[in-house]
């Protein structure tokens, strides 16, 4: 296959992965994206094959490791539960940095099958790019298999944190600088070995002093890097398609990241510098002071909601946490057969990703025209009768809006409270992520349901 | 006066910048889930280097010591190409909208 | 092996159209007419050809029959340039914020 | 300098003229973009001069050209008024096209400079390039001259149509494009004299059926072209910024022209192939029937705005014609010291082009936050207790909500009836530019004020 139509093949599998990221601008039009990114998929291997024309027995090597990678992937993608969503992106995350590593050290070792130069002899600006593209893809790697496990719960998710910590990092940092320097000048494959071994190491002792809560940032952020790092790749083999599509992850990850910051109100570097669930925690642990607050049980809230002529529910990680979505979707249909107006709310970052709550709900067949974002359903809080808040916190406290010394003011936050009533379904008083106490709990139109979120909404759809 | 083909790579990849910049922020929200296991497939296509790698030996040695990394390569991103469209797609299948009729 | 460097300007066209799309669209709607005069503006950077026509004479021939459509092509695109930049200039400095002690 | 600087420098002068649009987000970062467009350009000037080395007295005439027709530009843009836009801007895209025509025909002479080739031997794809580019250029040329005489007025803004004009168009393209093949195989002058010929003959004629109202569509079509041009010398030229510049503006006319169809609710086939302002004229002459209005002065209009405690306003393209904006700023500030609320609701096609009215009410210092978009303000009307709609008449028509027979049917229209009372300034009953009559005119809470829009706004100030 000529170079010129390889070079445009590539191109036209790059635009179809840009339309594939547009097509997800409205539910209709993503599920044809999807499909324009399987096309670019195919295309971009279609074409490497034809233009390497090596059709030896290797050829049907490649073919059985791809089937082996595909119907890995293919089970894990049937299997997970959504509520996995999370730790499951993390997880391929880090199998694109180690995929970029071993790419890179492979075109180190044998750089004639690149058309690099010889070994010990590789063209000076590939040995630069494949040096960013390694170094980027273990730091990827190794931090996206630490956010897997903190995600999991395998390892701990408190910030492990000890003195030195971003002077150390720092180092290291520049180390990675001066070894790259090395390197291009000695091409010792040493060095190289080291670079990456140092990278590893480096992602490692980045994410460690993060709170396990934060990780969805940390997610977002190493999805940003291994787009760049394939862009790295793209440079060295010189590809269209992999330089506009690493290119393409690497500004949705930084977006992503940026939208999490902005729906917290926090700083990247604040998310970044670590330790924030440490503070959490132990202020979870003070809050002791008792206050007097209306409890009620699934009959009560029935009662309530039965008498309501329109209801709005909030979910949150909550609802998550106890899969609660597809009993939840029951209690909105049996709702809406008594003729009771019923929206949701859905808050920026409620949940633990961006859109956790619209595919959890989307999973239990709630139709997405009922969903509405916080911008425009926040005026209809005043006008309806009943919120029912199902395991969230921290998206509904007013403290956001009133007290300017909390880690969450300037948050924008769900104005449950203009409600006539809200229910809260948690199972204590214990606070959510941000570790504050939620004075809404204590409000006079406030009942707190304490259970489970599935096993309580379950029992309110009998009282109904 | 040749220019070089490097200019033109770094051209395509700034204005790709952009272009990611402009097309995530016009992602609806509710989406965003999706976004992220998409981009996550999409960035597999490093797989490219990957068959590059593989096929670098010969019919004698197929399984040099760079091919391996290669084939190792191939898995990893396979993996992620089917699991990132697959899960994407069992996403994308249950956003629906009401029916009228209801 | 090379890659024709048609190709890469192909892709970068492309790219741009996209860029293009996304960002006026993004171009709030009370600053449609600036907008209009901008492209205006920025469109005369065909002014770059203008110069290389008119400087394809020599010390003798200045004004060749080819070169003399390069100076009338820039005296046009110069035209377009200050007009276009100045007038945007003028429409944008009336944009204003109510001020606060109002 | 070397080509690579140079071809870094144009990508730098395109990314520069990529975030002079992006400035123009928001007004307070659109100055700053003017800026990068300015530095853009002058980096691609500085560039070009540098690259083609050759500062003979050659350079001293390029000088002294671009100092003519820089100093003609400055003249034109501080002397132009500010209702005058429209006629402005088809003027300038007519001299783009106009450059990108001699370009394309110097290229053609003296294919060296460019290397390009030579005379009568010149690389075929930069021979098709060129042609491109010097059709696209003709016809923008053309065509944009006749939208300027259209919109000056100097030629009447009735369509001129006449029997077989689509069939001589057809006809027309088709000749164009063999041209360009016959040109391509031959390499004859003549046929690149007679291909800008046709193709100046064909804008002309594209042009001349559509009505004077709908030049503002023509514009922006003819701006997309212009940019069509520059990408096609760009390719000829191996100019990035050419190319990329091109683009840019290429789809930013193209969304333009969309914007305005959709905003009038018309496809963009209905505006281009003619014909809509010949019935708009008529229609307007058949509207004989009398119908009871009720019409009042200023001192009615003041007297019922000075009891208001909310106000509208509503400009249309009256308000341009009468230049009544500087009066109708003085008349707000009397209704705002008697703390009156007064706000703008501009309709997106309100006035002859995209943003018209935007601009007028910035010029008469109007802040832009006190200015709403349609659907920002379209719910206050029904708690206003006035709307002042100055001008604007098809923009707050009500026939298009409710008749599907109506031309402007389906087009979103400001719901100005939903107010108390509403006061209309025009100088008769005569339709506006849509040839349909006005439902609201015979309304029981309409007050018709018959006058030249900057005279009744000066008397109802004094009467304050
Ligand atoms: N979405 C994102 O992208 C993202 C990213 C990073 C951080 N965050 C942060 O995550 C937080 C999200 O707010 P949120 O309101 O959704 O959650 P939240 O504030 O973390 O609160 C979740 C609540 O759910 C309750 N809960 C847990 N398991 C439950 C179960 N099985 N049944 C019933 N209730 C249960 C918990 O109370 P009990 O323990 O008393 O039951 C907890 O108070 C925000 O602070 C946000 O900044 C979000
Ligand atoms: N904005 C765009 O981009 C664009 C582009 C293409 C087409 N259009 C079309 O333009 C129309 C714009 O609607 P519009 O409501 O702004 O304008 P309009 O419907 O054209 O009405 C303008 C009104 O202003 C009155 N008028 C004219 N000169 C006046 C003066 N000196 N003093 C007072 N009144 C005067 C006229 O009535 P009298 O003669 O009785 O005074 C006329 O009825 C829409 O139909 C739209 O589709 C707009």
């Amino acid at each position: 296959m000529s170079a010129n139509l390889s070079a445009t093949l590539y191109l036209i599998s790059g635009v179809l992965f840009i339309l594939a990221l547009r097509g997800l601008s409205s539910p209709e039009t993503s599920r044809q994206g999807n499909l324009f990114g399987i096309i670019g998929m195919l295309i971009a291997v279609t074409v490497t094959f034809l233009s390497v024309g090596n059709f030896t027995s290797g050829f049907v090597y490649v073919l059985i490791f791809l089937a082996i990678g595909g119907s890995i992937g293919a089970f894990i993608a049937y299997k997970i539960p959504m509520t996995a969503m999370p730790e499951l992106v993390a997880g391929f995350h880090s199998l694109v940095g180690l995929a970029a590593v071993f790419v890179a050290i492979s075109a180190f070792i044998n750089p004639e099958a690149f058309g690099l130069g010889t070994p010990g002899n590789i063209k000076l600006a590939s040995l630069v790019e494949m040096a960013i593209g390694a170094a980027v893809g273990a730091i990827t790697f190794s931090g996206s298999v630490i956010a897997f496990l903190k995600l999991q719960g395998i390892m701990s998710g408190a910030p492990i944190t000890f003195k030195g910590q971003h002077a150390l990092n720092a180092l290291i940092l520049v180390s990675i600088i001066i070894l790259t320097f090395y390197l291009c000048s000695t091409q010792s494959s040493n060095l190289f070995w080291i670079l990456i071994a140092v990278s590893f190491l480096i992602g490692f002792l980045i994410i460690i002093p993060i709170g396990g809560a934060d990780m969805p940032v940390v997610i977002s952020m190493l999805n940003s890097y291994s787009g760049w790092a394939a862009a790295g790749i793209g440079f060295t083999l010189e590809n269209t398609a992999l330089i506009i599509t690493g290119a393409l992850v690497g500004s949705s990850g930084a977006i992503l990241s940026y939208i999490m910051c902005k729906g917290m109100n926090r700083s990247f570097f604040n998310v970044i510098l670590g330790g924030f669930g440490a503070t959490a925690e132990s202020t979870g642990d003070k809050k002791t002071e008792q206050r007097p607050v209306k409890s009620g049980n699934a009959d009560d809230a029935a009662f309530l909601m039965k008498n309501a002529s329109s209801v709005i529910i909030v979910p949150g990680y909550g609802m998550a946490v106890a899969q609660a979505q597809h009993a939840l979707r029951e209690m909105v249909d049996t709702l809406k057969k008594n003729d009771i107006k019923v929206s949701y709310a859905i808050h920026p970052v409620a949940g633990r990703m961006p859109g956790h709550m619209n595919v959890l709900l989307a999973e239990a067949n709630v139709p997405y025209d009922e969903v509405f974002e916080l911008e425009e359903i926040n005026n209809d809080f005043a006008n309806a009768d009943v919120a029912f808040v199902i395991g969230a916190n921290d998206v509904t406290n007013p403290v956001a809006k009133t007290d300017p010394q909390s880690p969450i003011y300037g948050m924008p936050v769900l104005d449950v409270e203009k409600c006539k009533s809200v229910l809260f379904v948690k199972r204590s008083l214990s606070p959510g992520y941000a570790g504050i106490d939620n004075d809404l709990f204590y409000k006079e139109n406030t009942l707190m349901l304490f259970a489970d979120a599935k096993k309580m909404t379950e029992d309110i759809t009998k009282n109904l | 006066m040749e220019i070089d083909p490097f200019i033109f790579r770094l051209s395509i990849f700034i204005l790709s910048i952009f272009i990611g910049y402009y097309v995530v922020w016009s992602v609806t929200p509710s989406l965003h889930t999706p976004l992220m296991s998409v981009t996550n497939a999409i960035s597999s296509v490093i797989i490219v280097g990957a068959i590059i790698a593989a096929l670098s030996g010969n019919e004698e040695v197929i399984f040099s010591s760079s091919s391996i990394y290669g084939f190792l390569a191939i898995i990893l991103a396979a993996v992620n190409i089917f699991g990132g469209f697959l899960v994407t797609q069992r996403m994308l299948a249950m956003y629906k909208k009401k029916k009228k009729d209801k």
